[in-house]
């Protein structure tokens, strides 16, 4: 992988990437959270990456584990809601194993660090209707298909994106068992996850920066 | 969508502004943060008592800060957890010494940010205890479920553990109070409307003119079921029974109940509910020690009302019933 | 129309039997009537203070019975105003020898039938004074109209001649007291939406989404002026600065302020148009002694709001000040 | 005229006859009172005129000015707002003169009196918008062709609900001046009073029980 420099200028212009991403998709998160939640799903993510977006001067002067954490820590501040704290403590959390740089096998690591905390922050198995169902396929194919099948990480990061976009439509007809939406019972079934969905639309953003 | 509103985005903000400039004497709003805290915060020789939790559901929180309930209400955007930084600078804020109580509700948000505001506030030597409240029955508290919401039953939580904190508890002592009154008190609740968000600026779900929402919480998202147009007694009723399944009182029980509502619904037909609710509760054998009728945490414009029903022993009347001074609660 | 009623024509008997339900130690009803009364009424050596209206304004007036402020109220039916015979009763059960005040807003309804209760309670040896409140600016008064509408700062006038009356004053001084309040205190109401009223069913008058009403009253009547939809702050400014033309105060005057929800309006908006009535206070150079933010005066499920400025000097601070025990007022 | 038991049934029909075109014109009524009031007068008149129609089995017991006294005190007790006291304090007073009898003679001074009372009680002159403009042109008329054209009381009274009929139409174009209507101002003009309506109404419908 590239120098730390580079793989800096990579992570903000997806951060930058993200931050757009998620502005144009506000609406459609507020839509699926009004459907199983309070509607403010998508401002909560809109408010937290822009807050996000405005620090991309500060990170010039840092490690790419701490633009990370940056990152993180920006969200905790900013998203509030079940959100902030699944994103922003998880990608904290993570961006430990950042700290020698981003290589093939702390990319793997990372992604590993970033599901766990999110489930062991949020107690979520799969199939409870939230983002785990979007992560836990991603981090799974990711970590087979550099492992295991000795995959480029690209390759293996569009394929991890392949696998979180089945794990979002996977949300759609399952009873929600965590999250607001539980509290809607059987109504939850029928309509995809609003965290979820945003945990996709990142990713793609990711890819899409890192096919450039 | 028409509200008294500025720019959107500047909604929580400015309706802090606004009960700062009502309430200057009683309350200060920590710089750079949407929280509240007793002019006098923190509060020497007694434990501090905080909340928190998403705008639109006031008077809840900022409404009960004062003397004999809470000492800091941290505001969320609307129907949005606070950050969990804000909530560390609520707690440490309102620590005098003798450690900080946080009344949280059950929803995986403001666990989650009081959590870890919780872990942070630790790492200065702050003593942090926590109950988590929820009271809603329509909801099954499984292990399918993430359990069952916290709504207005809080109230009454503040309250208790308010009085039991300004009478000089122990941060254990008024958890344990927080914990009894959690026990003891059932809520459910109905829509006839949904809310319209500022941000979103349409109703969060669609009910026809003939429908209502039961089984709603305070966030505007659909209840547990939907169903036809009921008359007040047929609601007061539906309410009323199953709260009392879930808590199962005894004869002869004394009870605090609440008939609180959704910000949208006038007083008058909240009451028109208490009288089938009183009703209720007197054939059941029950004493209405102390009865309640206004809104208390709603869910902006929403139409509707919740029935809440606590029993209370000696111990919590005299917490219930003792003197309290705040915006939207006094004795 | 989505209301939490039984029988529409049952309202008021229902809201009342509810009121008495909730607050059975404070309030009693005077039989086969629509009037309540302290429970304890007539209250010895004591001025009666007493008031009434169409139902439809809760908390008002019923709300604020208790020590301090009314010792009766009478509710008509929804916007009408009670029957003369039922005022009469009203005057008759709160006069405990040393005479009755009748606090009467200005709609000739109001005052027709607190006129004739007050011949026949006169006819029965009881000394019936009144004060007419008048403190809508909306409308001009002149010899063209039926004079000015009473409207929130009755509010005021029930709390200071309520503090007289329990302080011992005369029936000639409480009657003073209320006319200073009159003369210093204005309000101006506006409306986002109507209101639907049990019997109709139906919205009193039509709002486009984009238009609002100006000079609204209380009754759900139209208002002086339909106009564009405006923000908060602006809605703040022009409310304010109509009434602050009229009361006309000098600077560094000490003032009450009250931001009053019509009943739809969720709390969280009315501190936002609070924050921008404080600023124009300060701005005029008066000091707000104290800010009043909540319901007080609805007109059912109206969503809108009213400014109201009354100009308090150290009789009027002491007697709104004054400790107060109601359901809906306490200090 | 007829003796007192006879004068007594037409009253009672007459009341009958009104309390059953006043439900039937309550929605109407209301609509008057929301386009330039508070969306009662309808069911205020309704329950007024309802009490008074349950009250037919004491009238029998009455002089025709004790019946009309009855109405009055009735009204006042059940209708509220300012048409209870306007319509029932009316007819309290005025009933004084039908003491003798119901006759040519006192039957003006009743009209008289009624007029007299409802202005000196709501203050409004004609052209107010009230319904004094309705009463006016009833009682002048009524008065004019018994004193002045010696007309018979039936085709007098007819000439009079004619009268009415103009009153309540002269109320439409003009800007309310006293009620509840006058807090519109301008906005007021356009609209027809319901007071002077439901008087109109009223008027009617004695007319119709003394032509059979
Ligand atoms: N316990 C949990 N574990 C994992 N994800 C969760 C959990 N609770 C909620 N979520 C995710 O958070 C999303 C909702 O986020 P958001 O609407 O911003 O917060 P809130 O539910 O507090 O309003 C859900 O769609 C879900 O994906
Ligand atoms: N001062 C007055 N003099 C004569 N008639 C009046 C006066 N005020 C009101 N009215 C009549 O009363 C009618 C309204 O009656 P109603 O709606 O029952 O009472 P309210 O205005 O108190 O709601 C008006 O249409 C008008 O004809
Ligand atoms: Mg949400
Ligand atoms: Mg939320
Ligand atoms: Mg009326
Ligand atoms: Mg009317």
């Amino acid at each position: 992988m590239a120098d730390e420099s580079v793989q800096r200028e990579a992570l903000i212009t997806a951060i930058e990437n993200v931050a757009a991403r998620i502005e144009d998709e506000k609406s459609h998160l507020t839509d699926l959270d009004s459907a199983i939640g309070d509607a403010d799903h998508g401002n909560n993510m809109y408010r937290g990456f822009s807050a996000v977006a405005e620090k991309t001067d500060e990170f010039e002067e840092m490690s790419p584990a701490e633009v990370v954490k940056t990152v993180g820590t920006t969200i905790i501040g900013n998203v509030g809601g079940a959100a902030g704290p699944l994103y922003g403590g998880s990608l904290m959390t993570a961006s430990q194993e950042l700290e020698g740089g981003i290589t093939t096998e702390t990319s793997v690591a990372f992604a590993e660090a970033y599901l766990d905390k999110v489930q062991d922050r949020g107690d979520a198995p799969i199939g409870a209707k939230t983002m785990v169902d979007a992560l836990v396929p991603a981090v799974h194919t990711y970590k087979k298909s550099i492992e295991h099948d000795d995959l480029p990480p690209l390759t293996a990061f569009a394929k991890a994106v392949e696998g979180a976009r089945r794990g979002v439509a996977f949300t759609v007809p399952i009873k929600a068992t965590k999250g607001r939406a539980s509290f809607l019972g059987w109504r939850s079934v029928g309509h995809q996850d609003p965290g979820a969905t945003s945990t996709l639309f990142i990713m793609e953003e990711i890819l899409a920066t890192a096919e450039e | 969508m028409k509200k008294l509103v500025n720019d959107p985005s500047d909604y929580v903000d400015e309706m802090l502004e606004g009960m700062v400039a009502a309430y200057p004497d009683r309350v200060r709003r920590l710089d750079g943060t949407k929280v509240l805290v007793r002019s006098d915060a923190p509060v020497d020789g007694k434990v501090g008592v905080v909340s928190g939790g998403g705008s639109g559901h006031e008077p809840t929180h900022a409404g009960y800060i004062g003397d004999g309930m809470l000492d800091g209400a941290a505001a969320g955007e609307v129907f949005t957890s606070p950050t969990a930084d804000e909530l560390n600078e609520m707690v440490r804020a309102c620590d005098a010494g003798e450690g900080v109580l946080c009344v949280v509700k059950n929803y995986e948000g403001d666990v989650m940010n009081f959590d870890t505001a919780a872990e942070m506030a630790e790492m200065e030597d702050v003593e942090v205890a926590q109950v988590v409240v929820n009271d809603d029955v329509a909801v099954e508290d499984s292990l399918y479920t993430s359990g069952r919401r916290g709504v207005c039953g809080t109230i009454l939580v503040h309250k208790a553990v308010g009085a039991k904190a300004a009478d000089g508890g122990s941060l254990e002592e008024v958890q344990a109070v927080g914990e009894k009154v959690i026990d003891n008190v059932r809520t459910m609740g109905m829509a006839l409307t949904s809310c319209i968000t500022p941000e979103k600026g349409e109703e969060t779900f669609d009910l026809g003119e003939d429908e209502i929402e039961l089984g709603i919480g305070i966030h505007g998202e659909p209840g547990t079921e939907r169903t036809e147009m009921m008359t007040a007694d047929e609601v007061a009723e539906h309410l009323t029974e199953n709260v009392l399944a879930d808590l199962d009182p005894d004869d002869g029980d004394d009870v605090v109940s609440i008939v609180n509502g959704m910000g949208g619904t006038p007083l008058s037909e909240l009451f028109i509910v208490n009288r089938k609710v009183q009703e209720i509760l007197d054939d059941r054998g029950l004493e209405t020690w102390d009865a309640w009728v206004g809104d208390y945490m709603t869910s902006l414009d929403m139409m509707g009302c919740s029935v809440t029903v606590c029993r209370v022993d000696d111990e919590l009347k005299e917490l219930l019933g003792a003197a309290v001074d705040t915006p939207a609660l006094k004795r």
